[in-house]
């Protein structure tokens, strides 16, 4: 079972996107921003970080290069695909999402532990969690906040494609209080908050972010049986 | 050389709050005849030879502006 | 204009020069042409002025800091101290750990936002020169009072570009001070603190050895950042037109600087260079002279090959600018391709600007001219070095005679209420969650405790749990009223915060920011202040490993207060026995460990409530630290604390508001025959600890055992802080005093 | 309604990360005739009545541009 974590240049969670992945049991391969190679991942994690600067907008420079030509098509086909933060706004560059991330409505970065409520657990990266449950991880990012006009907003939550709200406060302005979203097939996930920041007591204020890792597990498991 | 300016706004029905923030810090100035105030980017690209204002289209439509949000508007600049 | 070359200079010996524009003295620039046995040229009297600066050359304060090396303890942990460009300290075989304290003061008055940003950029280069990952930075700041028009200004672009550069460079976060006093109006103090850590066989120099090997520029183009001198030299004299190139501020891009220290880790791994040093203040003047000087060898340069952001700057610009996110590395030829290649993977401009030469000269051609040829040593090691005089402040005894424990206190149980309330609602002693959420504390993966914990903590081996605890300290007025003592007092504060996490204490680094040397009642609060630090150490067996001095902190005549900023490196073996300062259960025992006086001067109390300084600050003993620090390590590794928290600012009562809030837990507490002194005295030593019922015994042995005064003074739990027979503040209102402040003030 | 547009450009001599990191970006696009790219704010100013240079200039001075490393210019735009 190998899970991809792609480096660009200005990925800044990538490390902690890997260390995740193994925690939850997962064989790790780092793929290069550069190299259109996806080397036989079973599963590709779009890290946290701030590719190319973030100058210009979040993710737009990062969804130009050669690995996310791969990444597209082999979505495409059913490739699970899970971005985080600056990964989720590559995603919605690349228009593997749907809307846009845009700047915090406070206009500030904004770093703290973020209580999200599950709306639907469809989908290969989140079968572990139940719809309903809360869950505590870290929120840091100066650009989540999510866009789209009413009838993409409508489509995403007719269709069970909001995977999570924030809860407890909405750290950004988010419409509708969306932290996560996934498409329609299910396999790509796009989330706002780190739950690869959550996989440890030590360093982390829970452990509620090692789910979306172990759902895929199970996930491509069930699919390789 | 020539310049090409293209200038990236959000759609109007798509919240500012960077503009929000000037339009609010204004009356502080003594300012109170300001209906709104949008922020957006301009972006000058020098060509080598002639500008180019396809190429400027198409850098504009893939890379500068994110459609979903955002309208551009392009024009050549008298050097 | 044409360029002024050696062959210009020998042959208009006479052609007047602006030194004096550019900050030297008449003796030192005649010491300047006995060196060079003619003028210098344009770029060479750049140069000088630059590195006989005060702020490279450290003229005025070298004679003061060699106190540093002389009373520390030898130790054969130390891989490297002052004079590099951070101190490294093993912690074990294999691994070390170097960090570093710097201002930026000056830059980030001018524009907040990047001076705060660049600040942290150096700094970071300063770790990575000496072979370290970048692990965490910290941002002590001082600003003007809080509801000053010109902090609003200032505080929120510091902090924005202390966060937006740090943020963007993929490096938590872990503490730092926001501190407010109207001294600090015209003049306020953003310093930075980075650590990293290094395999100790990965450890870099910056020598320039080895003829022949080529010198290599790496990072962003050169631009005209920072060129204050330089450009006052270009209009002074030589050439009318020139006024719109006035200085220009140094604008940060951490975007490379994330490249670039993925690029240097690369090279150290691959044993691709012999070499390396960062540019920072100086830029290439400093980076070519120190390390040829460093070697013993000399340098042929060629200046035009530099890539450069304006194609119309001038060799003296170029030597002096001090653009960012740039590394001079010193390359065998045979590894020249492979270091280019290095550099283009991580898409990073490399250039090889020339080599190293057995001339003992440094040698610069532009376009085939020379236009600087000179001995680097005379640049890098032997500035002009002052023992400037020294003046007790005339205003000092009057000041010190001014005793705060005088002062009219609250004694009724509602007085003591409002006057506890108001403190935590201060500017100083309210929640700075404001300014640090826009921090990131989380990447990495290896932030065990961060802000607002006593230190912050960084596990730095997965496997075993070994980690570096951290903790930046300073408190001005006690400096004031004693510079001794009040670098004492700042030192004792550091290591006991990182002491209370059960770490070991093992090395300190400073940033001494001062007004001017000039003015001999500055220079004396610089001495004792030294003194005070250096003899401190000595006491306590840590070794001051590097760090910082700014002077000129001053508007007009009136200087800022005497601020040192004393950082305090600790080791954990494993982290997981980190003690954390919250409550986290209740029904806990909580002992004050230490002894409580009325010590009041200089207290946020006598600042809050009658803006009042004087007297003399608290007594310092750092026997007594020591022995808290030896206690908490062992408490923390037989696992018998729950928490535990220093006293400080705001004395007890601000320690158990911190303490409750954390987790939002409350406490019953008994005061004794003076609630007022026991609330909020600000006595040196003292340790908030909460226990469980079942460890109380053993823990009170072990503090027996340590010869600590101590007391029991109460339990946690509940959802308010109650005061036996005095008063009660439930939790919640605790929390709106304590956390609204800043939001109201920034917005 | 009139509308006053301010063009806010970081002065030529101060880096340019955002202009920078577009213009090593174009090359993946398959553009190579651009010299250079600088990036700037577009601030749109609407007044509830007449168009006031003046106002937007005070606007402009204190509030959105940093003088210190910006620049920028000023023209009513026709609606
Ligand atoms: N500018 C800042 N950046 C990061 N952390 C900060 C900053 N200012 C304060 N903090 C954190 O807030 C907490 C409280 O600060 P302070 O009251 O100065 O601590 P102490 O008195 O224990 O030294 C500490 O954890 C400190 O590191
Ligand atoms: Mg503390």
């Amino acid at each position: 079972m190998k899970i991809g974590v792609v480096t660009f240049p200005g990925s800044l969670d990538d490390g902690d996107a890997a260390r995740a992945a193994r925690i939850a049991g997962a064989e790790t391969v780092r793929l290069w921003h550069a190299d259109p190679d996806l080397h036989g991942v079973d599963a590709v994690v779009l890290p946290g970080g701030f590719s190319y600067g973030d100058y210009l907008r979040c993710g737009a420079i990062a969804r130009f290069a050669p690995v996310m030509d791969s990444i597209k098509a082999a979505a495409g086909a059913g490739l699970p695909v899970l971005g985080i933060c600056n990964g989720f706004q590559i995603l919605c560059e690349a228009h593997l999402l749907p809307g846009a991330l845009t700047r915090n409505q406070h206009l500030h970065f904004r770093n703290r532990d973020q209580w999200l409520r599950f709306t639907s657990v469809e989908g290969v990266w989140t079968g572990d969690y139940s719809e309903g449950q809360e869950i505590l991880i870290p929120v840091k990012n100066g650009e989540g906040c999510y866009v789209a006009d009413d009838k993409t907003l409508d489509e995403l939550e007719a269709n069970g494609q909001i995977v999570a709200r924030y809860h407890n406060g909405n750290p950004n302005g988010s419409m509708r209080d969306i932290a996560a979203i996934r498409n329609e097939a299910g396999n790509v996930l796009g989330i706002m908050p780190h739950p690869e920041h959550a996989v440890e007591d030590l360093t982390g204020p829970s452990l509620d972010g090692l789910g979306f890792f172990t759902s895929v597990i199970k996930h491509i498991a069930g699919v390789k049986a | 050389m020539a310049r090409v300016v293209v200038d990236v706004m959000l759609k109007p029905e798509i919240l500012d709050p960077q503009g929000q923030a000037v339009a609010n810090a204004l009356p502080r100035l003594g300012v109170s005849d300001v209906a709104s105030v949008r922020i957006g980017r301009r972006v000058e690209i020098e060509f080598e030879g002639e500008a180019d204002l396809e190429r400027a289209r198409e850098i504009a439509d893939k890379l500068l502006a994110n459609p979903v949000i955002e309208d551009f508007q392009i024009k050549v600049e008298e050097a | 204009m044409s360029i002024d070359t050696v062959e210009r200079a020998d042959s208009t010996p006479d052609e007047l020069q602006p030194f004096a524009e550019l900050g030297l003295k008449e003796d030192e620039y005649l010491r300047i042409r006995q060196i060079l046995g003619r003028r210098p040229t344009q770029s060479e009297l750049a140069m000088y002025s630059i590195m006989w600066s005060e702020h490279c050359s450290y003229k005025s304060s070298k004679i003061h800091l060699k106190q540093f090396g002389e009373k520390a303890p030898p130790s054969d942990r130390m891989l490297a101290g002052i004079g590099e460009n951070a101190g490294v300290i093993a912690i074990t075989d294999t691994l070390a750990v170097t960090f570093k304290v710097e201002s930026h003061n000056h830059p980030s008055f001018v524009e907040p936002h990047q001076g705060a940003a660049t600040g942290v950029g150096g700094i970071v280069r300063d770790i990575l020169a000496m072979g370290a990952r970048p692990v965490a930075v910290m941002d002590p700041l001082r600003f003007g009072a809080a509801d000053h028009p010109d902090t609003r200004r200032v505080l929120p672009g510091v902090v924005g570009g202390i966060g937006g550069y740090g943020n963007c460079l993929g490096l938590p976060n872990i503490g730092g001070e926001v501190v407010f006093d109207p001294s600090y109006q015209g003049n306020p103090l953003v310093n930075a603190l980075c650590v990293g850590v290094l395999p100790a066989d990965r450890l870099q120099n910056k020598a320039a050895v080895g003829p022949g090997n080529i010198v290599v520029l790496m990072g962003a183009k050169t631009g005209r950042d920072g060129i204050g001198g330089v450009s006052v030299l270009a209009s002074a004299t030589f050439d009318e037109g020139s006024e719109q190139r006035r200085p220009s501020v140094q604008v940060g891009d951490p975007f490379i600087e994330k490249l670039l220290i993925e690029s240097c880790l690369e090279l150290y791994e691959s044993k691709l260079i012999v070499g390396v040093q960062d540019l920072g203040g100086a830029g290439l003047t400093c980076a070519l002279t120190e390390t040829a000087a460093a070697a013993g060898t000399g340098m042929d340069v060629q200046l035009e090959k530099v890539h450069l952001r304006e194609a119309s700057m001038e060799p003296h610009e170029v030597l002096a600018s001090e653009s960012q996110e740039r590394m001079l590395f010193i390359v065998e030829p045979s590894n020249l391709d492979a270091v280019l290649g290095v550099a283009s993977v991580w898409g990073v401009i490399a250039t090889p600007i020339g080599t190293v030469t057995d001339t003992g000269r440094v040698r610069v051609t532009w376009h085939g001219e020379t236009v600087v040829d000179v001995p680097p040593g005379s640049l890098a090691d032997d500035g002009p070095v002052y023992a400037r005089p020294l003046r007790e402040p005339a205003d000092l005894i009057l000041l010190q005679a001014d005793r705060a424990e005088t002062l009219p206190r609250p004694s009724t149980p509602d007085e003591l209420r409002e006057t506890l309330l108001r403190l935590v609602a201060s500017p100083n002693l309210c929640d700075k969650t404001w300014v640090t959420e826009q921090y990131d504390r989380y990447v990495l993966g290896n932030t065990v405790l961060a802000q607002p914990e006593d230190s912050g903590i960084i596990r730095i081996d997965e496997e075993s749990g070994l980690g570096v605890a951290l903790s930046v300290d300073g408190n001005s007025r006690y400096t004031r009223l004693d510079p001794y003592e009040g670098a004492k007092l700042a030192l004792a504060e550091a290591f006991r915060n990182v002491a209370v996490t059960g770490a070991t204490p093992v090395a300190v680094t400073d940033c001494l920011n001062f007004g001017s040397p000039e003015d001999p009642a500055v220079m004396w609060q610089f001495a004792e202040a030294v003194r005070g630090l250096a003899d401190g150490c000595q006491e306590l067996g840590i070794p001051v490993t590097g760090g910082n001095v700014s002077f000129y902190n001053q508007t007009g005549a009136v200087a800022i207060h005497p601020t040192p900023i004393v950082g305090v490196l600790g080791v954990l073996d494993d982290v997981s026995q980190r003690i954390p300062m919250g409550f986290t259960q209740a029904d806990d025992v909580l002992f004050l460990l230490g002894e409580t006086t009325a010590e009041f001067s200089g207290s946020e109390w006598a600042w809050v409530t009658h803006e009042h300084l004087g007297g003399k600050p608290p007594r310092v003993d750092l026997g007594r630290e020591q022995t808290l620090a030896s206690l908490m390590q062992r408490a923390s590794a037989s696992g018998l604390v729950h928490a535990a928290h220093d006293l400080s600012d705001g004395g007890l009562a601000q320690a158990l508001v911190e303490s409750a809030l954390r987790k939002n837990i409350g406490a019953t507490v008994s005061l004794g025959s003076d609630p007022f002194v026991t609330l909020f005295s600000e006595s040196a030593s003292r340790i908030l600890v909460a226990v469980s019922v079942g460890h109380r015994q053993a823990f009170e042995a072990l503090v027996t055992e340590h010869e600590i005064p101590h007391s029991v003074i109460g339990v946690t739990g509940g959802s308010s802080l109650v005061f036996r027979d005095q008063f009660e503040i439930p939790l919640d209102e605790l929390r709106s005093a304590w956390s609204e402040t800043l939001p109201k003030l920034f917005g």
